[in-house]
């Protein structure tokens, strides 16, 4: 056993320095919006304050690039790396599936879309144990299926849903876990471990510490991921939710995924620091920020406030610093070229999650250069990319949740008044 | 001769207490959490003796946080667990509104059952004690106007507990609104069964039998029902007074049964009256009892003002024993 | 010769962006709050062009947070300020429901009349449109039983602007519910007066008249009533179909006198049954219309159920024009 | 002018040190209840965090006490050190009146007792401005009379509830503000610039920042001080409330009464920090901590911040250190004798605010010991004190209140039902 309990009570409430974020990094993760002298369509920029200029780092930092061997992906192989490319394709693929069917008007209801994102999923999902849980919310529809998908791709039994499972309820079809009651992400499983979400933003954060409450009283060890957009952080239930789980020290997770727009609103009027980790200093615990481009940044950030909760040291707070790559929902894509400067976009769109990996994985000698240029998904609007721009059982997979979801019947009409109420009796 | 133990007649909140307790020792998975629950054993006492015997991790002390307080027993009940959320004062359920009526209400329905919740909020509630607008209210309305979740009013000591075991043992949420001024009022102390009992929801109870006007009603205005009917009896007129206890779900086969005989309804409670669930009875009484009313059915409420402090201004907005009896008097005549 | 201008008609959407504009010029003490209503000009476009005109301190694009919404509007009311406050969709007025409640609601009634909250809630409201559990919700009922607010539901173009104006001068806050459905919804457009008009709040209008039976209700469902209407009139009934617009205050006296023609009333509107506006009004009916009345009172609502997604499940649980031609067949031929 | 526009920029958005605790105070703040060894009767030691023994420091400290040239104090005279040392005893004669009015049941509703916090308030009140607004709770009602109480004792004009019209609220009669329509503390004035509060906790925070919002479209300056438990800071409103005001730099402070209990709950149950200034550090906005029972040093830090406000800085949380001296409202007053350690009640009582300031004034020569030692309320509790244990002013003051409080009517049964709405239109 090498953490002595001193560590544990040394490093428990104060935001901690426990990841590095290299100083090329913080560069990298810093978009224009969040500045005044590049507002978009803000029109009085009086009401921004002045001061974010000053920027806080991101986090504590040495001052020198960590060595690789301290973090989580060192126990990553060849394999892994591999897989994790594979799995944002497919998060990519399913995104971008979904966009042409809405747009040929084959789906009812709004994507969220999480093209630009998927680095924070899959990253985040990767080192999960089966039995962990997750909160995700309207942009991050594949966690749905990605969850414990390391179990096996076609394994039906995994903790996780299945493409299947997760067409039929984007199609709008009885055979969906919702049985098409509730709209696209607000879907989960009891079995699974997947909380089911409302539409009010950062309302299953007390769920999320609940299960693990409950989980504690059962003498489990699991962890809870929620996922929240940066905007969402300024609702009082989130205060109430970390501000509980702190108080009993939960293993609750909760990544931020700053995309730098709540909708049409940037992040300066959402919040008056440029770091949304920061939230975590109020609330004495571990705040970091992690670059939401890079798959295995993410993975690391996650695994160390996994350990750290699994520890029983609490919860923490992951800032995945990422883009927004359309608009709010696919009804906001117009607009948002608007409301959003061109260089802006093009700056946020132009660190492809993708494309970073195949490049680790290029440098690392897990790829050929040949083999990297076969599918070229990366930084591809939904209405350029094709089939061909993906690994083949990518279009594959998600196909075959398709034409389950086509084939499957919509729910009869008198379902529509069941289960208002539970009928037996404990 | 060895001494034969006295019975005991318990008040309101002991038996709720004892609810509690032994729903607490019979089922291993239930948690309780609420402000001031565990160390001071809740403002009322209610929970006394709950964290001594059960533990910190099971009566929680939580933080003044109403909508974490109900989002983590979602969580809880999502995970398997039965939980006893306590409100300090229901007034403050509003505190922790849309985690109710939006996640926990709703969860059965939108998950095609795939998670029930097991899960009562109780809190103090009720007028006609100088408490002022946010230590007087009955809000029941609020949630019985949005679907799943069941509403629950005792106004006996033996329903109290009863109904109280039965709403922990239901698999969905229940609002239960406990009258704080019956807590400890010595003229409704009555003895308790030795022996496990529940009260199923959605029974209600005829209190007095008779024949000349159903008077409806739950929590303390079914006392000022009796006193009402007291003294119409002084008049010669036979009222009957069911108290509903369940408000949803609602026990229509005995109104319905009871207006078949009277003819005459009157509905009484002390919530604001647009909107309230006096109008809502009164609604149903018309769809389901019209051929049996011989006068129209009305209410008696609140008047559509908060609830001030003063006693003459709040004994001015609450129905009165006289303003029931006035208007079953000019139900029974018409 | 000159071009003669051609009258326009516009749709509700544009009309309820006249009240906005119109009120902010005149009103200098009027100020804008909501998620997305500056830079963006909200979801649905309703505040285009304001933050432009009036600037980011009179337009203000709030963080997510509806109880912080609503309290700094109060404390703006309380110095001075007018507030029209949007949520984005109504369904999220949960997030802020304390706020309404307890501190704007009763803020004239507690202080005595020492401060008045000229603010108005407005936002996209109702179902039938596939918005599922979280954006179809018509939770009126919630604020009806809150003294202290008065509730306005428009179903015409004239009436939103000339309803948002009225509620932008009132001294009261003001829950105001736009059908998002009629936002641009080409059948009901209109011309709109050149000039400053408002709709009083409290007064009912007949859409229809008839004399076999009084149909009340508001919003999208006044278009359903006179489809059903039309369909009764087809059976040689004539239906008088009248449109609330405002629910509280309400015109009792359009209704009675409707009534007092017909000898039937039902009231349709959305929302679930129980505690509803729909039982509401029915009790008002019974209370002050029961001589009038040779069939008993009813509501068509919808069911105690959330609103569903799949198209199915979703005209499963809320009312069709057939249900409200076949009750008010039953009544008229009762 | 002494201030660059780059000195606000650099103490802006971090948790700062404008002002200095010196190591004994820091001690003198700390009270056992916040520990683990010393819990009271509370039964399960794992609930509570390890690491509160790990105390972060009061405020960044520079090691040495502050010289008084730089404090706001410095600009006090005699007069006004005398003047805090009479409202003290102003407020300290008003509860223990109360208390004594209660016991003998003359008086309806809950007392809140301010004893053994009055310096919070005294000291707080002394500086602002008469246009400035205050939003006052349940433990604060000595505020609305202390108000602007430096334009004249007598003056009925000064923008602050007369004590006529206090003690006819807690008599529940019709020439109260409220006109006996609601309890207690919740009251307040339009004209005299207090926020009426509600019940809610925290729930006036929002209106706080809506005032001051107002104000600053008018082109005013006046600032907003509210007040809250440490308890209440849970609530998700006050995060809300704080984060609007941080993003908009609204000179709203707040000021946290940490009087170490909430009802029946201690601070480490309710936060996962042991000062609860720390909670500043989340929005970015300074995170101060007084001596609560040294009116001066309450003064030193609320016109600090007050002057930071002014200056469009933005808002600031005071955390003030103090002790609850009896149960939280009277009928508390025997269960909480049980529920805290003696030790610990005896301990947080020691400190008595009135001692203190005499001290003060004693060792500054305004005072003589003779007189110092004329009036001994401090540390009485009210059933020990009488009225000679304070200056003859304060007596007749409050007498007058309660005189006028007594001979006033109750409110007549019709008004029940009056102004629900208001009627003139705009
Ligand atoms: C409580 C609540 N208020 C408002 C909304 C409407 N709404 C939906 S998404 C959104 C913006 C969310 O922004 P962010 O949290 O940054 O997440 P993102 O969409 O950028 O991923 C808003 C305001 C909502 N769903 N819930
Ligand atoms: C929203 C809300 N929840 C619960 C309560 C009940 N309540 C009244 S005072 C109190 C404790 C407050 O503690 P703290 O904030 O520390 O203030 P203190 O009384 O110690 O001054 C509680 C829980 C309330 N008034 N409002
Ligand atoms: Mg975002
Ligand atoms: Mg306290």
């Amino acid at each position: 056993m090498s953490r002595s309990v001193s560590d544990g009570l040394a490093i428990s409430h104060r935001p901690l320095a426990i990841s590095l974020c290299p100083e090329t990094l913080n560069q990298a993760l810093t978009f224009p919006c969040g500045k005044p002298e590049n507002q978009g369509t803000i029109l009085n920029p009086q009401a921004i304050s002045g001061d974010i200029l000053a920027s806080t780092p991101a986090t504590k930092t040495n001052g020198k690039a960590d060595s690789e061997g301290s973090l989580a992906r060192a126990h990553l192989t060849k394999d892994d790396y591999l897989e994790l490319l594979k799995q944002l394709y497919l998060a990519r693929y399913f995104d971008i599936r979904l966009a042409k069917e809405k747009r040929r008007g084959r789906l009812t209801g709004t994507l969220y879309s999480s093209h630009n994102q998927e680095a924070i999923l899959v990253g985040s999902l990767y080192g999960l144990r089966p039995n962990d849980w997750i909160s995700p919310i309207h942009r991050d529809m594949p966690a749905f299926f990605l969850k414990d998908i390391r179990a096996g791709w076609d394994n039906n039994d995994r903790m996780g849903l299945t493409i299947e499972e997760l067409c039929a309820q984007v199609w709008c079809k009885v055979t969906s876990p919702s049985r098409a009651r509730d709209n696209w992400s607000h879907i989960g499983s009891k079995a699974k471990h997947i909380i089911h979400s409302t539409s009010m933003l950062a309302g299953t954060i007390p769920a999320a510490a609940g299960v693990v409450y409950a989980d504690r009283l059962n003498g489990g060890d699991a962890v809870v991921l929620t996922y929240n957009g940066e905007g969402s952080t300024a609702q009082g239930v989130f205060h109430e939710a970390i501000n509980f789980a702190a108080v009993h020290k939960l293993p609750v997770i909760t990544i931020i995924e700053n995309n730098h727009w709540a909708y049409g609103t940037p992040n300066h009027l959402e919040y008056s620091l440029p770091d949304f980790a920061r939230r975590a200093d109020g609330y004495g615990i571990p705040g970091l920020i992690a670059d939401g481009q890079d798959v295995l940044d993410v993975y690391d950030k996650v695994m160390e406030c996994v350990e750290y909760a699994r520890a029983g040291k609490g919860p923490s707070i992951i800032e995945c610093k990422t883009y927004r790559s359309y608009g709010h929902g696919d009804h906001d894509d117009d607009r948002a070229a608007k409301y959003r400067p061109q260089e802006e976009i093009e700056m946020g769109r132009s660190r492809d999650p993708i494309a970073i990996m195949k490049g680790i994985c290029v440098e690392k000698g897990y790829l050929s250069q040949a083999d990297a240029d076969k599918y070229k998904a990366e930084r591809k609007h939904a209405t350029e990319a094709s089939d061909e721009d993906f690994p083949p059982e990518v279009v594959e997979y998600v196909k075959r949740g398709v034409e389950f979801a086509v084939q499957s019947p919509a729910p009869e009409a008198h379902e529509g008044s069941m289960w208002v109420f539970a009928e037996e009796t404990k | 001769m060895a001494a034969v133990a006295q019975p005991t007649k318990k008040n309101y909140i002991t038996a709720l207490k004892e609810a509690l307790m032994e729903e607490m020792s019979r089922n291993n998975d239930m948690v309780c959490i609420g402000e001031d629950i565990g160390i001071l054993g809740s403002a009322f006492g209610t929970t006394e003796g709950l964290q001594e015997k059960f533990g910190a991790s099971r009566v929680i002390d939580a933080p003044i946080s109403e909508a974490a307080i109900v989002g983590t027993s979602v969580g809880m009940a999502l995970n398997g667990k039965t939980v006893m959320i306590e409100m300090q004062f229901i007034d403050f359920i509003s505190c922790g509104f849309d985690q109710i009526v939006n996640m926990m209400a709703t969860y059965h329905y939108r998950t095609a059952g795939d998670a029930s919740m097991p899960i009562v909020i109780r809190g103090p509630a009720g007028a006609y004690s100088g408490g002022a607008l946010y230590h007087s209210q009955m809000n029941e309305s609020w949630f019985l106007n949005s679907p799943g979740l069941k509403v629950v009013c005792p106004s006996t000591p033996y329903d109290a507990k009863g109904l109280l075991k039965a709403a922990l043992r239901d698999p969905n949420p229940v609002i239960f609104y406990e009258i704080k001024n019956l807590y400890r009022l010595p003229k409704i102390e009555e003895e308790l069964p030795e022996e496990d009992y529940i009260v199923p929801l959605g029974e209600a109870k005829i209190r007095r039998e008779g024949k000349d006007i159903t008077i409806a009603s739950y929590g303390q205005n079914v006392y000022h029902c009796l006193d009402a009917a007291a003294h119409l009896e002084k008049q010669g007129y036979e009222a009957e007074v069911i108290d509903l206890r369940s408000l949803n779900p609602l026990d229509e086969k005995t109104l319905v049964e009871s207006v078949a005989k009277t003819n005459r309804f009157l509905m009484v409670n002390e919530a604001p009256k647009t909107c309230g669930f006096a109008g809502d009875v009164v609604a149903r009484m018309s769809d389901i009892a019209f051929e049996y009313l011989d006068a129209p059915p009305l209410r008696i409420t609140r008047m559509d003002t908060p609830v001030p402090w003063a006693k003459s201004l709040e004994t001015h907005v609450l129905p009165s024993v006289k303003d029931i009896a006035d208007t079953a008097h000019k139900l029974i005549t018409y």
